[in-house]
């Protein structure tokens, strides 16, 4: 999706501002809706990338006017929601008046610890093998598919060098939409900020993106 | 196999009495709190969230992981040339040497400082972050004129972060589009020859390990 | 500027909502503001290139979060300041504390027909030739002003047919930053949808933008 | 040739009765009301602006221009073959032939509508319309929905207006990115052989010279 979320090369919003002591939450409320985000996610009803696609879901303007964990409580607020697990009624008076749904695990204290220790990686073996090798010339699709991507708009239709090959990884575009893992080869590949921006790029500047295989395409 | 949850008339948390997560009394409750309380309340009460998973996963982030992890790892780096061959060439177990990994570094990828090329990491389509290695992202990090800009002009980031590099010095930007996580790996200050490990370590800043800020020299430290 | 107002493409606005009885202005203070930024375009301090510039200057989420006319009101806030027409203080309070500063042309009432009937032309004549020619493929070039430009992001890099020579006009780039009209031969390039927006695209569309010479290049 | 502009101290406006505009009495005025009255009060009383002028340029927009300049034009078009090939050929002298020009239609384009191509009409950076032809444009027009989508997605943009093509009609996008103004030229409607120019103008929608709608049937009229 071309939302707000896909910021790479605009202009126009100032300069990086660091703060003072740079908390880590700025209200109480920022930290439960961190925990609830994490422990909901690990329901089963979805998932990371499910969770990224919600949040960019959110109307453009929405989104870039949103705090950080505002643009998460929206967006798990709306999943709760289109998932059944709670009617829109329930979430704005806090009473439940609905029975509940069935998830598929419930994150229990004791868990926390082991579970996020060891992490949840998304390598996946494929039989396949890459398409493409180290130093080859390949070109970012042009694709503006409606859902969730994970290819920038900035890199599409660029010409770049693949510099690493890193396995097959869960294909975020399908996962998002709950269709599947369906993994595929990841590569890094690298684009020079001329080729990205042109002539009056800085100098001397390349970007490295990580880009799943069916986002790139042989150079004709 | 799914989860049979709570009876919503029957659990231990009463709607009418949310039990007290040190959010606040409810006197003092901004909108924001109240919306968040609410949406806590339902999913607590429906028998999806265990608080006490909550409290687990809140604490883990606010206060166990941080910049301490990743500057360990450079500071051994540092000093211990075959660590740092095994960290550039296979982050994610090398890390896991020094007891650093889990949920949000699961697949890391250390980029090296040289003195041709700097490295600065960004995620412009949301916030990835090396979680276990360098705690949670600062705001400015998930913020749009970092993710923004840092893919453009780079340089007048760093110029912002008070990083001016020779023109003849590249600039590597690395935008975390997947899962793998990126945490630069500075050079060493000069004049560091006396220093430990730990001292070592304790010159390396949250920032340094971004690509936006450099170690501290030990006379800054003074 | 790569900001708020190159919307091209994105996507997650939801539908296209017109209004029953589509009313010219939503609310008294909306004429004003029309009229106001009108009658202050011609005053000689600026131009409407420059009056599109300070709107597409807003922040990207204010952009898009404001009206219509909120937009139109918070750009010329900012001319009429940033000229030193009036002070911050002056247009907060109404009370005029500081003197005038010279203007070029005050609009009188009388004028407004003859001069809004004749309008305001945008050609220029141009002593060098057009550099394409109609049915010439071209691509348009990357760039990535911070000032104003009307070449939409969306067609940076892409490749087009040139379908019509217009003759020269005003150049916005330089005429929005009051660095003279400096014309140049503008272009109509029409693109197929399948170029701007990949193999995707809807079938049989194409998209055509009237183009400066400077934004495009000839095919290598 | 600078305009000696009026002494803030000796003018015929005192800030504190400004004059009135028919734009309510204070009391009930909004936020942005007042907002934009002390704007305007600092811009009057400092004599950039001449309220005159401010009231013509309000009531030209708001009253005299209007999409029934432009169906004179397509109705024109539907009767005289030679005005047709003239509007198309170099539109803005033949508009002028029947009284319609100015402010926003300096630089006219026509487009015309067949069987095999449907043209729409958009500004995707702002909201560039041609004012004497079709008036101020509708607050859709100017939105971030259309502009975003009409060059992405045409098809979809025309189905929400009611709009469906046969899949073998090209449709060509034009997006407004200079000083050009575009017209669509619609395509007569069947059934029509019996009206006159005037008749013909009154089945001419606004939306059917954007491109996101068709003239009317004179059935429909009845």
């Amino acid at each position: 999706m071309n939302g707000g979320q896909d910021l790479g090369g605009m202009q126009g919003f100032g300069p990086v501002a660091p703060e003072p002591n740079e908390p880590r939450f700025h209200a109480a409320w920022e930290k439960r809706v961190f925990g609830l985000a994490m422990a909901m996610g690990l329901s089963g009803r979805w998932n990371l990338d499910a969770s990224r696609a919600a949040r960019e879901a959110l109307p453009p303007g929405e989104y870039l006017t949103s705090s950080y964990y505002a643009i998460w409580l929206k967006a798990l607020e709306r999943q709760v929601t289109a998932h059944g697990l709670a009617t829109r009624e329930e979430i704005a008076s806090g009473t439940v008046s609905a029975p509940a749904a069935p998830v598929t695990r419930v994150l229990k204290g004791a868990e926390v610890e082991p579970l996020f220790d060891r992490g949840f990686p998304s390598d996946r073996p494929l039989d396949v093998p890459a398409r493409f090798a180290v130093g080859e010339r390949v070109r970012a699709r042009i694709i503006n598919p409606p859902g969730h991507t994970r290819l920038p708009r900035y890199v599409r239709g660029r010409t770049g060098t693949v510099e690493s090959v890193h396995g097959s990884f869960v294909f975020p575009d399908s996962n998002a939409c709950l269709a599947g893992e369906a993994p595929q080869w990841l590569y890094t590949v690298r684009f020079s900020g001329a080729e990205l921006w042109g002539e009056a790029a800085e100098p001397g500047h390349a970007v490295s993106v990580n880009a799943f295989e069916s986002y790139l395409e042989p150079l004709a | 196999m799914a989860h049979e949850p709570h009876d919503p008339q029957n659990h231990d948390h009463p709607h009418d009495h949310p039990h007290d997560h040190a959010h606040g009394s409810g006197s003092e409750l901004s909108p924001m709190d109240l919306r968040v309380r609410a949406l806590e309340s339902i999913l607590v009460e429906k028998g999806y969230v265990d608080p006490a998973a909550l409290d687990a996963l809140i604490e883990t982030y606010e206060t166990k992981v941080g910049p301490h992890n990743g500057a360990r790892a450079v500071a051994r780096a540092w000093v211990d040339p075959a660590f740092r061959d095994r960290l550039l060439a296979d982050a994610t177990p090398t890390l896991r040497e020094i007891g650093v990994g889990g949920r949000g570094g699961e697949h890391m990828v250390v980029v090296e400082n040289t003195p041709d090329a700097h490295n600065l990491v960004v995620c412009t389509l949301c916030s990835c972050y090396p979680w276990p290695v360098l705690g949670l992202p600062p705001v400015w990090y998930k913020s749009p004129p970092y993710r923004a800009r840092a893919v453009i002009e780079p340089r007048a980031v760093l110029a912002e972060f008070g990083v001016t590099l020779p023109g003849s010095t590249r600039i590597r930007v690395w935008d975390s589009t997947a899962e793998l996580r990126y945490m630069v790996l500075p050079m060493r200050p000069s004049g560091t020859e006396d220093l430990d490990e730990a001292g070592l370590a304790a010159l390396v800043t949250r920032d340094s390990m971004i690509g936006t800020g450099l170690p501290r020299h030990p006379g800054a430290r003074a």
